[in-house]
């Protein structure tokens, strides 16, 4: 009767391979036409590491103080875009859950918005504003484009933080905390923040991913950061161009593997807890 | 325990309460005295107002008019964290990032417990039998254990009531009769005043000193366990709590006549054509062929259930259920004719609807 | 009834059956018959493996050795939907989306069961009391009708067998009473080969022609509720089963002395140094000052449970838990000394572990 | 004592009053800057509506033509992208989710990866593979943008999909309807898909928006969408810029709204479903 099993078994592993397929199809064939690209020569076909060669020892030392200003500009919006799209999330979020719940669906809606708006109108629709910020409140230095980041990245947040959320009991905890005499500021510190801090950080790694990067906003607003940095570096040379899409991309990857093993772990962590309860006690 | 008997013995008073929600009244006129040291379980349907009733007292839901007295103490204006109660939620609420004295600790830290803390976390962990477990995490514990840490969290903090929110109904049939008397055992020694509220009538009689019944947000009847189930005031109250039997039967003032048997009513039974409602233990069975055709019946069928059976017998116009011990039961089998006998037990008549 | 009592009738013989999952044995060389037209259940603690025995039954999970036999024919091989056998889940398994009478419709569209699907559809419906809610939705349906419907939709296909899969866990307490007499009563009027699986000693037992205890994949014992209660041939099985005081005695062949009293054993009973497993309806408590020590106890804790009452007794080395008619419990009182009477029903002695 | 209750109530209030205002400051200020240039004459400040009278009659019939084209390119994609996108997810997540669980955090990690990838990325990786369509396996017609599309809209699919699945007990319906007798056909398409129509309807709507809204690839890899086009008729002219940005603003906003309240609809019946059992039976 072995046969039985086997036959389901072998069934699933031909739909794992087919997923497998698929997914080469749609992700690994562009990056290998791109990394082909990158070190193939456009007329003769001649394979070469020229453009890879350029990144790691540029040529002139004016180059690399920009790309350098570019990183610095981009790592710190990333921690001011970190920092206030969590900081203004998170209470928002456990406030609506515990008092408003009937705003919810509204919370959602806003802070999904930004995900469906062509980042080309969002521009269009904050370069006024940017140019008020640099000539009357504050100045014209890049970081301000982190206030901008922040509603790009609201949708990103927001759904981590919505998972972590909903991973925990918020109401009974906070209630729990409450009726042990704990201030709302313990609730939030004390119980919440521990409790959802991997949720908190999968939201700081694809706030920094996407800050880092970013080039539409900073390019169409005159501002330098990473991205624009690199492009400007490397506008003359498309194959250049194309390893440093590449970089950015593995680097984008392997954050995004580190925030996918973090909530991994997390969320085997809570499987465990929310166990069946069994007959022995 | 000397600690945790500090605590004891505050009474408390809910005022003509009252909270609407949109249109239902979770709380209508409600009120309720509990006597210092006293374990009141609330009991009723989902959506009569015992959770309201709880929270309210809690602080953790507001009400729109009466007043709160706890230890003769006006309580109704301050928020949860100031009113000195200590609950134990339906769901396990323990803190998952903290292992289970680290729970107890910091309940006591929150609530500024004075004292050696460690002292208070071993007392109580020993108190409700876990004391072996202060370095495990929730997430290691089954769902009985956790829910006695949360008991010892809310007694390690003195508080004066305990509010236990349904803390049973998520367990299994097993741990939960285990755990129900534990809970009790605990309350009787420590003496705390507690507020119980659950929707399973076998609980609350088990573990209450009185229990009320609730509906539409209104107490419909208060009293010891043994008088709310064999003196129940309303048709609602003996249906809510145990099994009952309705009967079409004819008032003549004290008693009624009910299968061609006369049986005595409990005082404010209806008059004239009434339901008889009468408990499956008052009800016996002769195996016997040729009686009078108003209290014959026969066999449908037989359920065991351990240590007694119960019998479910067809009678002209409908079927009663008798409960029976296993010796009565054991010669009756389905299709057997049998002379149903009503014991001289007082029952409530009501007006048929 | 014409319609459904054609299916009743068709035996089941699981044979050898074993299921690994990872290092869990969820069915460990695991044999069951079922007579035609009997009602078998299956109980145990979770993880026992008798939900993966009704699954491997229908089809849902396949079996790593082991064979199948419905009705004479060997089915292991075939597929779920092949294998003539209708299911009902734990969670409410009606289609969202259509009717009452829609679900049960589409059920027999795709079992092509023969006949005016209007009728049989109506027929089953009456069947389980919801003749007028044909036309309402599952979402407008309270979950005990749910799981009547999908009773309905079960019958209603005429399967060889029909497998119940904790069909009343979800349920409260009130209804899962009421549905577990109901699904009695109709198995017996249609006669149909019924699987029950269940972690509800009660429900087992009430529901049941034969109850079999599972554990680790493994059927313990397997006999009519009243065998298994009474004459139960493990510790596992007699503990599972309903609640027992354990007591240290000496076993001297047939009988044992426990409490200063002698006690017969049943069949099976280990000897020497043993603990005796009795029953709490086997424990008699009369008050009384000073009777002999080793039989002398004071009352704990009084449970009220409506048709009877729980007495815990403190006694030499431990307590022991008594059930009493409400008569016999009503004069008992905390701290009141009684005598603690076993009676003469013969009791299962395990080695002391 | 009424008080009590009022204060709570207040404090909500001030709250929603707080919500609101940042959503205004976030989404409002930049439309209405926006709409404030599209009507404003840059130099003297004069109010006028000609960027919005140049959009309702052009003035020019081989704008028209060009615009006619992008918008049936554009809607022909979106169809193919619907068709693809859900013809290719929802069976793979019917069957992850029923024989391979182990496989449903490697699909969702497939699913959402393209969310972190700046489309820039994505164009530079797939121009060479378009470049090889159009010349050897297709033609370079606009439509065939449709395969990229797919990708852009993996992770939205997904998301509705995946919370559609969730709110039925997928398991238990597939197993009720395998043990009647039912075949997988019959399980996809007479029990999931009927139940899911909701999150199936959500997931076109956004599609459809984005889509409609995509700028990036086809400007890039030169083809006529509903966004190119526009773009090249107004590119001398940044206030109908403005005021065609606003336009598909408002149109993807009525699409939202429209979804919005679709799911809201169905969570809402759903609702009704899951209610709590009550003891009357």
């Amino acid at each position: 009767m072995a046969g039985v099993n086997a036959r389901a078994k072998s069934g699933a592993k031909t739909f794992r391979v087919v997923v497998i397929a698929l997914a080469s199809v749609y992700f690994l064939l562009p990056l290998v036409s791109l990394a082909d690209f990158s070190v193939r020569f456009p007329l003769t076909g001649k394979v070469d590491a020229n453009a890879w060669l350029a990144l790691i020892a540029p040529d002139d030392s004016g180059r690399l103080d920009l790309l350098r200003e570019g990183l610095f500009n981009s790592l710190v919006m990333a921690v001011m875009t970190v920092v206030l799209a969590i900081g203004i999330l998170l209470p928002t979020m456990m406030l609506v859950r515990l008092r408003l719940p009937k705003l919810s669906r509204i919370v959602e809606f806003i802070c999904l918005l930004p995900l469906t708006i062509p980042a080309v109108v969002l521009v269009v629709g904050l370069a006024p504003i940017y140019a008020v910020i640099s000539t009357k409140i504050l100045d014209a230095n890049t970081i301000w484009l982190a206030f901008a980041y922040v509603i790009l990245v609201l949708p990103f947040v927001y759904r981590s933080l919505d998972a972590g959320l909903r991973s925990i009991d918020l109401k009974t905890l906070s209630e729990t905390t409450r009726s042990f005499g704990g201030s709302w500021w313990t609730v939030l510190w004390r119980v919440i923040v521990p409790n959802v801090r991997s949720a908190i950080v999968s939201a700081c790694f694809i706030t920094i991913a996407v800050v880092l990067g970013e080039f539409t906003f900073a390019r169409m607003l005159a501002r330098t950061n990473l991205q624009t940095s690199l492009f400007q570096i490397n506008l003359s040379d498309g194959q250049v161009a194309a390893a440093v899409s590449l970089l950015c991309l593995g680097l984008t990857t392997l954050l995004l593997v580190a925030l996918d093993l973090i909530v991994g772990l997390g969320e085997r962590r809570r499987a465990r807890t929310l166990a069946p309860v069994t007959v022995e006690d | 325990m000397t600690q945790t008997s500090a605590s004891a013995g505050r009474g408390v008073q809910l005022r003509n309460l009252t909270r609407v929600f949109g249109s239902v009244r979770a709380l209508d006129d409600f009120s309720l005295d509990i006597a210092p040291g006293e374990l009141v379980a609330l009991l009723g349907p989902s959506g009569c107002g015992k959770t309201t009733a709880l929270r309210a007292l809690s602080g953790l839901e507001d009400v729109d008019s009466g007043s709160i007295v706890v230890d003769g103490e006006d309580v109704t204006a301050k928020p949860a964290n100031r009113r000195d109660m200590a609950m134990v939620f339906q769901s396990y609420s323990l803190f998952p990032h903290m292992t289970v004295a680290g729970n107890i600790d910091f309940a006591c830290e929150l609530r500024k417990v004075a004292g050696d803390r460690r002292k208070i976390v071993a007392e109580n962990l020993e108190l409700v039998g876990l004391g072996t477990q202060a370095d495990r995490y929730p997430h290691q514990l089954s769902g009985g254990q956790q829910q006695r840490v949360a008991l010892a969290r809310a007694l390690a903090v003195r508080p004066k009531v305990l509010l236990l929110d349904e803390p049973l109904s998520a367990l299994d049939a097993k741990v939960r009769v285990q755990l129900r008397d534990e809970i009790r055992r605990i309350q009787q020694e420590v003496g705390i005043t507690t507020l119980f509220v659950t929707h399973d009538q076998e609980e609350a009689l088990v573990v209450a000193d009185r229990v009320g019944v609730m509906s539409s947000g209104k107490l419909m009847q208060i009293g010891a366990p043994a008088d709310i189930y064999s003196r129940p005031v309303t048709g609602f109250v003996a249906d809510f709590i145990g099994q009952t039997n309705k009967l079409p039967g004819r008032s003549a003032g004290s008693s009624a006549s009910v299968l061609g048997q006369t049986v005595p009513l409990l005082p404010g039974s209806a008059s004239g054509d009434v339901t008889v409602l009468i408990r499956p233990e008052n009800i016996t069975l002769r195996p016997a062929a040729g009686v009078a055709a108003d209290r014959a019946g026969r066999v449908q069928i037989t359920g065991f259930l351990g240590s007694h059976a119960k019998v479910r017998v067809e009678v002209p116009g409908g079927f009663v259920v008798a409960q029976l011990g296993v010796g009565e039961s054991s010669g009756l089998a389905p299709g057997d004719e049998v002379e149903v006998i009503l014991k001289d037990v007082p029952a409530l008549a009501v007006a048929t609807s």
